[in-house]
């Protein structure tokens, strides 16, 4: 027995040489394959284009908050690059005087830079010609201040729309104004929205076709959602399209032809609704619009439905939360596709939507990405509704699934919530994979920029009751950070391939915007103050900037009038989850601002509050 | 201990625990076609109302039960605010007495808060301004409840700090000036 | 003896008609209970009688003879209990399978229990066919009826004696129960397991109708609230839509939305009022608007205080929800 | 005679007659005064208190019977609010079941247990007397706080979440479950008293199989006090939590449940009923055997019945909770469970009328309380027998039928044997009899009071009247058998009156009883009544199960403990074999200021949970001044062969 040791150690000495060898070549080779991929991903032919007639803008200047009606936020200056992006200073700053959440993107005509503030919605035009930047002209449009109180998260402003020599702006409390550019003279101003009732306005309305397209905000208040277009000379309502309800409300009629059977039929908007629910049952538009000339349609999405405890509302709910394309001069619905039928977590779909002109399977399609709230990137025929993929980006665990037969996303039943228990570990929560906060797109890389969340929540069905202009939620909810432990993330998500090109983990929730630029820089900022520059193609943080408050606002990009170009950004912490410290509101209780408070109840400790517009350009 | 003395503690006992104990459904108010809220005009003078809510254990449970009904936990959520100040933190913006929480509830803020006369009850509303001081520990440690049947909403309210911090009577919070 | 004469009284009530007694039989599960019943009354009965007749002869009898056999008497009673009890194990299991056999053929009704009402919803595939209501139900004869049981507060029993056995609601959970009402006819339900304080407050009518019926009914519940007519009751619609009766209370079609408390839409076609506490007048409306906390103290309808012709007007206006 | 050697430390054929009851008496007697009266460690003083004080809490418990009923007696009757009656109803079984039921058995056998097994005092005598302070103290919180408009209201099975902190506001549900904990640490106590007493304190030659029916009962008892008592001690002790520091074991959203609490608590609650019906089956074969002129017929039978109930009534508790929801294979089990515990009460059913049978009975009152007892008991088990089928329970649960069901249990089961034994025992305990008309009287109005009161309830119940309502509408059909139920409560309240004015009357100026009146077999009628604080002169050995029948005069003694001291024999567990001479505790006021710290912590501890923590301090001084060894160099005894 003795003897036969040595011979049984050489023999198990010689297995793991051989088996270390033999492992340590097929890790070398695959490590070496997936460096070879990396280095050589996007020198394809097929990349992604922004789609041909959506993505003009004029050079140098910033119209509308996305850029172009493709909804790229992508800039084609390339003075700042990759290499000297690391040299930007601060060119100037301007104190709006508010402290709440900051969202709006500047807009620059010409010589002159735009910014809204958050309630009170003043307007500020700053002369950029001058060295100190003065104020040209303020407009204050003095909101009814009872409008603070039914804003569901924080009382921001999106931002406003320049077309034609006026600047057309929202208040909270739901009226559209038009301002002259050059004077800050009214020139009309249109009520769109009833306080009484929850309806609020904090989205950027979008110009197009001589029309001001404008939605409301009051999803967790019982609002029944519409989409107006004003006429953008006289102001005058020229259609409305609700998002509930029969379907000559909707603006449902012979052209309807939703790609999927479930969205086919007549008043859906009123059967897939339990008795009168569909009156409070949501489905606002507080989000992006996108426009394609070419086809002649708008596209935007509807908020969830209310109320949130989808035990009160058995059914399809239409046409919450989902996806509309319209005619822009009448308003008929062209088709729907909904992302989140009967919505459980106030997924809705109101997100941005980036017209792309792009190869599936081999043929180029006319698409519409959209990074959904239910964390799922959904590329969508824009012609006909067709969904031709929807692949994760995000930690998921309420959804397995795109069904793309029938269109339906599949639940996890492990993951619906109910009434009298608590379900847990709900991925995306509320807020979604991705909140409002919009992605940026480039041509140059074909990769789609996605500032987005990793947050998980405990959710619990209570029932609610319908208070006219209080809240109508019925549930609880407590946030926490998604798998990983970290609460934001930058996604660059190539719509091609499929699947992320390189992602950034972020601490803190990313609740701000990103920009894209000619010079293969992708801009966003972070809750903690901090402004980012990283390179398109690898991610690689190539600057930052720490600002005086947590950054919540989109980046834009503009040459100024003395030749250079300027990135601007707004720092203010606020909206949903900055309202924390922009609100002044107690984390100790982990259910407050809807759940939310509780995922960052450190927030406190990186920012204060701000109201700050820092603009930044390379040292002369 | 002589019996005099025993017998005064007993009856010492013996009000506090009606006082906290007692259930009354009918609230406990002032004719209801009286004067609203008239002490409330009169700060030096509390209302004789308040302390037959606050120091009141069902009447704060009722108060809890409406907070949820009203929508009230909509915007304050269980105490922490949201789209609604905060109620458990040392702030008030519009005073912290009952009469001022009534008032408050009874005609609205300018800045939000709805009008809920003609649609609550002034026992109601009592109701309610008790259980909203008990959010920030103003009412009798022994009178809260150490949790709600629902969602967990943090330290219980039992063991949160006993003495309770000043109540800042109004005093206009930054936020909230246009 | 003198104890079984009431016992059989008792069983002679079954034969009698009331609304919410346990031998009524009136639906399938009430028939199996009430023939089971029956058997365990006759077993029991026996075997008192025989407790009595040995307690009886015991005492009485005269005490000569020798030793009886009373070691294999209990050995012998030992063994007829021994049997008699598999015996009745085994029956109550067979019926215990029996009534959970009951076919099941879709119509599903979900009532939550509150302090101290019922809510009452039929569901169906089609969501706006769905039907709110509270404190009643109506049911076809002959058809099982899945009834799902949740509980928004504390643990409350659903019990239609003459139909059914009890199921609780339990917060947290959701228990079910399929019934076959079979007789036509009006009945009541209590709550069964004390729920606080109005505990004894918390029934509700059932009324079992022929299914051409009980369809006509569903039809007509699903219709909005009839509008005002008079000017009487136009002011009381202007007072409950606009006041505090709409904060909690719904009524479909108008601007009372209030998901709270009992659904107010076709409130004058139930048979009671307060969740059983009143037959369904006038004079019992009137008495329970004005003050619902006197026949029902601590529920959680509060005393408004209207002024009389508030009253008059509201009272009118809610007569008119037929 | 010669004189005797005053350092004569041991009893023996010297020492006997006066002298050994100067001696004994100087060893065992407490010091006088107020201070010697709370100090007691005398289980005779010691039980008399627990017995008066139980009564009394009968009596208050009672009068909420009487409330209930006058409230109930009309349909809509206005008598009284919902609330106070739902605070009364809750009351009323709690103080029954917890304040007097439990406890009034315990309390007899600890009057009666050691005499019966012929000892001088119990083991661990001032645990004794510390269960009785915690007893005394946790009813006076309950009712002081019912006085005080705190009384619980949740019922006295407090379901949550209706005891839980959102729905019961204020402190009453913490006063009820507080209350619990007084009378677990008491029960506990004495049952841990009871079980070793039992065990290791018989008179030599006493084995297990001679030892007396009662004894096996409450051996029986006490093992199942401890078994089941930790249950619901757990299960309120989780609701205290949940009430006070915002735990989630009962809050389902949370990931507890609500039927965590009832498994907890029928798991305690089943047994329970037992824990009270078992000691009452012991008095009835005492009384039987008394009575009959005879032993118990098949003893051997009757002590397995005991034990197999014991054992039984632990798989049972589902039976509460069939309409739960559980799944329903499972029920079947507790179905057939449930009717097989009334095997073995049908055993001992059969034994007591074969006992009457075989033997010459003499209708004396206990004995009219025994025969009432069977007419009236059955009634309730074979109602219990419908119970147990899942079918019929779905129906009859938590109606009027289970209110009659289980008050034909508890007293046509408990309290009318606990009545009669009480007169049984009365001339031990006093020294004079109880008159014999009065209680014929007393009997015969509490008997036809009590079938009047609860038979129409199985009517009322079956016409679907449920439990726990503070009023019914009329026009159901209830009001009539409600009123003959009410007018039959008074009459049998009337009865109970006419019971504690003959105790009153006969305490004062009965018939001088000699120490055997009922010429019965047990040890306990050895001796003088009232005994002496020592109990036996010489303590007793025994050669059969009736000693006083087949000894006579000639009782053998056993010599040899100590008569300057306190001193106490144990015996083997099984054979009863002298095995070691053991020291009794003496007379001492800590456990009394234990209960005293102990009882405040439990009290403040509603409060706030700090009070445990600085409640805990004075509990240990106390605890640890009454443990301290007072004679540590005292060597233990040697073995007796």
């Amino acid at each position: 027995m003795a003897q036969r040791w040595p011979k049984l150690v050489l023999l198990v000495a010689v297995g793991l040489v051989v088996a270390a060898l033999v492992a340590f070549l097929i890790i070398r080779g695959t490590g070496e394959r997936a460096a070879e991929a990396a280095r050589t991903p996007y020198e394809q032919p097929a990349l992604a284009k922004t789609a041909a007639g959506a993505g003009a803008h004029p050079a140098g200047q910033w119209y509308i908050p996305a850029g172009d009606y493709a909804s790229t936020r992508f800039s084609d200056l390339a003075d700042i690059n990759t290499q000297n992006v690391g040299q930007l200073k601060p060119a100037f700053t301007f104190d709006t005087g508010y402290l709440k959440g900051h969202e709006a993107a500047p807009l620059v005509v010409g010589s002159t830079m735009y910014l809204v503030t958050p309630y009170p919605n003043v307007v500020y035009a700053l002369d950029l010609t001058k060295p100190d930047r003065p104020v040209k002209w303020s407009f204050n449009p003095h909101p009814n201040p009872k409008s603070q109180g039914i804003a569901c998260c924080d009382v921001v402003d999106r931002g406003m729309s320049y077309d034609n020599g006026r600047l057309f702006m929202v208040t909270l409390d739901g009226q559209v104004i038009a301002l002259d550019a050059n004077s800050g003279a009214q020139v009309w101003r249109t009520p769109v929205a009833d306080i009484s009732k929850g309806e609020t306005v904090t989205m950027a309305p979008l110009v197009a076709a001589g029309k001001v397209l404008v939605g409301d905000s009051g999803g967790e208040l019982g609002v029944r959602g519409s989409l107006k277009a004003l006429d953008e000379g006289s102001g005058k309502v020229v259609w409305k399209a609700y998002s509930t309800g029969p379907d000559k409300d909707v603006l449902i009629g012979p052209n309807f032809h939703p790609y999927y059977p479930s969205d086919q039929g007549k008043d859906l908007g009123v059967k897939s609704w339990p008795g009168e629910a569909w009156k409070q049952g949501g489905g606002t538009i507080w989000g992006w619009i996108s426009y394609d000339p070419e086809l002649h349609m708008i596209y935007y999405g509807t908020s969830n439905p209310g109320p949130w405890d989808a035990e009160d509302r058995p059914g399809d709910d239409k046409w919450t939360a989902g996806i509309f394309a319209r005619d822009i001069d009448t308003g008929q619905a062209r088709w729907f596709y909904q992302t989140a039928p009967h919505d459980l977590y106030d997924h809705d779909a109101i997100n941005e939507m980036i017209l792309l002109d792009m190869p599936v399977n081999g043929t180029m399609r006319k698409v519409l990405v959209q990074p959904g709230r239910t964390g799922f990137m959904y590329v969508i025929d824009r012609v006909t509704g067709q969904v031709l993929s929807a692949d994760p980006y995000a930690s998921m665990t309420a959804y397995t699934g795109v069904d793309l037969k029938t269109g339906r996303i599949q639940h996890n039943p492990a993951e619906v919530p109910q009434s009298g228990r608590v379900t847990r570990g709900i991925c995306p929560a509320a807020p979604g994979g991705k909140d409002w906060n919009p992605s940026a797109f480039s041509p140059r890389t074909g990769l789609l920029y996605v500032p987005h969340l990793n947050l998980c929540m405990d959710h619990v069905y209570t029932g609610a009751n319908y208070i006219s202009g209080t809240p109508f939620l019925g549930v609880e909810s407590k946030m926490y950070a998604g798998p990983g432990g970290y609460r934001g993330e930058m996604t660059a998500w190539d719509p091609v391939r499929r699947k992320p090109a390189w992602q950034i983990r972020e601490n803190l929730p990313l609740w701000s915007g990103a920009l894209a630029t000619a010079g293969d820089v992708v801009f966003y900022g972070t809750l903690d103050g901090w402004f980012k520059a990283v390179d398109a193609r690898s991610g690689k943080l190539l600057w930052k900037y720490r600002t005086e408050s947590g950054i919540v606002g989109q980046p834009i990009s503009y040459r100024g009038p003395d030749g250079r170009q300027y990135i601007a950004i707004y720092s203010g912490v606020g909206g949903w989850v900055g309202g924390l410290v922009s609100g002044g509101f107690d984390p100790r209780d982990p259910t407050a601002g809807l759940g939310i408070f509780n995922a960052v109840p450190d927030l406190a400790k990186y920012t204060g509050r701000g109201g700050r517009l820092y603009v930044f350009a390379l040292p002369r | 201990m002589s019996s005099p003395c025993r017998a005064s503690l007993l009856a010492l006992v013996l009000l506090a625990g009606c006082d906290e104990q007692a259930r009354d459904p009918r609230g406990h108010p002032l004719p209801e076609t009286g004067p609203l809220l008239s002490a409330a005009m009169n700060p030096a003078r509390p209302d004789p109302r308040a302390v037959d809510y606050y120091k009141n254990a069902f009447e704060v449970s009722q108060g809890q039960q409406l907070f949820q009904w009203m929508n009230c936990s909509g915007c304050h959520s269980n105490g922490g605010g949201g789209m609604g100040p905060a109620l458990s933190d040392t702030k008030w913006r519009y005073g912290s007495s009952m009469a001022d929480i009534v008032q408050t509830i009874a005609n609205g803020r300018p800045n939000g808060m709805p009008s809920f006369s003609g649609k609550l009850t002034q026992a109601e509303m009592w109701q309610l301004a008790a259980y909203v001081r008990s959010l920030s520990q103003h009412v009798p440690q022994s009178i809260r409840s150490g949790r709600t049947e629902g969602l967990s909403v943090g330290e219980p309210s039992t063991l949160r700090d006993p003495h309770p911090p000043r109540a800042v009577t109004p005093k206009q919070d930054e936020a909230s000036v246009e | 003896m003198r104890k079984l004469r009431p016992l059989l009284a008792c069983l002679a009530l079954s034969g009698c008609h009331g609304r919410q007694v346990m031998l009524g039989a009136a639906g399938r599960d009430g028939s199996m209970f009430a023939n089971l019943w029956l058997v365990f009354l006759i077993v029991t009965l026996v075997f008192y009688a025989l407790v009595l007749i040995g307690l009886v002869w015991a005492i009485l009898r005269r005490r000569e003879g020798g030793e009886p056999a009373t070691r294999t008497g209990l050995l012998v009673w030992v063994g007829v209990i021994s049997v008699t009890l598999a015996g009745l194990s085994i029956a109550s299991w067979l019926v215990d399978r029996n009534m959970n056999r009951a076919p099941f053929t879709g119509l599903t009704v979900e009532i939550t229990g509150h302090q101290w009402w019922w809510d009452v919803r039929y569901t169906s595939a089609d969501p706006s066919q769905t039907l709110r209501t509270s404190n009643q139900l109506h049911l076809p004869a002959g058809m099982p009826v899945r009834v799902i049981l949740k509980s928004a507060d504390v643990i409350h029993s659903f019990w239609i004696p003459n139909i059914s056995g009890k199921q609780d609601l339990i917060p947290g959970r959701t228990n079910d129960i399929v019934i076959t009402p079979e007789k036509v006819g009006l009945y009541r339900s209590q709550c069964a397991e004390y729920c606080g304080l109005e505990h004894a407050h918390m029934a509700f009518d059932v009324t079992v109708e022929p299914l051409a019926d009980f369809e006509k009914w569903w039809a007509q519940g699903l219709l909005p609230a009839r509008a005002p007519v008079t000017p009487l009751q136009k002011a009381g619609y202007a007072y409950v839509t606009t006041r505090e009766c709409s904060t909690c209370h719904n009524i479909a079609g108008t601007p009372a939305t209030g998901q709270v408390a009992p659904d107010l839409t076709h409130l004058a076609s139930r048979l009671s009022l307060g969740a059983g506490t009143y037959p369904m007048n006038s004079g019992h409306l009137a008495a329970w608007v004005a003050d619902p906390q006197s026949a029902k103290p601590g529920n959680k309808m509060p005393v408004i205080g209207l002024e009389p012709d508030q009253l008059n007007a509201v009272v009118s206006y809610l007569e008119s929800l037929k | 005679m010669t004189e005797l050697d005053p350092d004569l430390a041991r009893d023996g054929p010297e020492l006997t007659g006066v002298e050994l009851d100067r001696r004994l008496t100087a060893a065992w007697r407490r010091q006088p005064g107020l201070i010697g009266w709370l100090s007691t460690t005398d289980h005779k003083e010691i039980g008399k208190r627990y017995i008066v004080t139980a009564f009394v809490f009968l009596a208050l418990a009672g009068v909420l019977g009487l409330v209930m009923r006058a409230q109930l007696a009309r349909p809509e009757s206005g008598l009284i609010t919902a609330d106070r009656y739902n605070q009364i109803f809750t009351m009323h079984g709690t103080t029954m079941m917890f304040l007097f039921a439990v406890p009034v058995m315990e309390a007899m056998a600890i009057y009666v247990i050691p005499l019966m097994l012929g000892t001088r005092n119990m083991t661990f005598a001032r645990l004794n007397a510390f269960s009785y302070w915690m007893y005394l103290f946790g009813g006076t919180m309950l009712w002081v706080a019912f006085v005080l408009n705190t009384g619980p209201d949740a019922g006295w099975f407090s379901y949550t979440p209706l005891s839980g902190p959102e729905y019961a506001p204020g402190k009453r549900v913490d006063i009820w479950a507080q209350m619990i904990t007084f009378t677990e640490v008491s029960g506990l106590a004495a049952a841990v008293v009871m079980a070793t007493t039992i065990l290791k304190q018989r008179a030599p030659g006493m084995t297990l199989a001679k030892m007396p029916i009662f004894a096996w009962s409450m051996l029986v008892v006490a093992l199942m006090i401890i078994f089941a008592l930790p249950a619901v001690a757990l299960d309120s002790g989780m609701l205290l939590s949940d009430r006070l520091v915002g735990t989630h074991f009962f809050n389902p959203y949370e990931g507890g449940d609500a039927l965590l609490w009832q498994h907890l608590f029928w798991f305690f609650g089943h047994p329970e009923v037992y824990i009270i019906f078992l000691p009452a089956t012991g008095f009835i074969s005492e009384l039987v055997a008394t009575f009959s002129r005879r032993p118990v017929f098949a003893y051997p039978a009757v002590v397995v019945s005991l034990c197999a109930t014991g054992l039984l009534a632990f798989g049972l508790w589902v039976h509460h909770m069939f309409a739960t929801g559980l799944p329903r294979l499972g029920f079947a089990f507790y179905t057939a469970a449930s009717l097989t515990v009334s095997i073995p009460t049908g055993v001992q059913i059969f034994c007591w009328i074969a006992t009457i049978w075989l033997g010459r009975p003499q209708f004396r009152v206990p004995m009219l309380w025994v025969i009432g007892f069977i007419v009236t008991f059955v009634i309730g088990g074979l109602t219990g027998v419908m119970l147990a089928s899942v079918p019929l329970d779905l129906q009859l649960h938590d109606t009027y039928f289970v209110v009659a069901h289980f008050h034909y249990v508890l007293i046509g089961g408990a309290v009318f044997p606990l009545l009669g034994a009480v007169t049984y025992w009365f001339p031990k305990a006093t020294g004079r009899m109880m008159s014999e008309a009065l209680g014929k009287l007393s009997f015969a109005v509490t008997f036809v009071g009590f079938h009047l009161t609860f038979f129409p309830m199985h009517i009322t119940g079956m016409m679907g009247m449920p439990r726990r309502v503070y009023t019914y509408p009329a026009g159901m059909g209830w009001g009539t058998l409600n009123m003959i139920s009410s007018i039959g409560a008074a009459i049998l309240a009337f009865g109970v009156l006419l019971f504690v004015i003959n105790i009153i009357l006969s305490f004062r100026a009965g018939r001088v009883a000699g120490a055997n009146p009922w010429e019965a077999a047990g040890l306990e009628w050895a001796t003088t009544s009232p005994p002496p604080v020592y109990n036996f002169p010489h303590l007793p050995a025994v050669a059969s199960r009736t000693p006083l029948w087949d000894e006579g005069e000639g009782l053998p003694v056993t010599t040899g403990l100590r008569v300057d001291d306190r001193e106490l024999l144990s015996v083997t567990i099984i054979d009863a074999i002298p095995s070691v001479r053991e020291p009794s505790p003496k007379p001492t006021i800590w456990p009394l200021l234990s209960a005293i710290a102990i009882g405040v912590t439990f009290v403040w501890s509603i409060f706030t949970p700090w009070a445990l923590v600085f409640g805990l301090v004075p509990s240990a001084i106390a605890l640890t001044i009454w443990f301290w060894p007072k004679n540590p160099d005292v060597p233990p005894e040697p073995e007796i062969d």
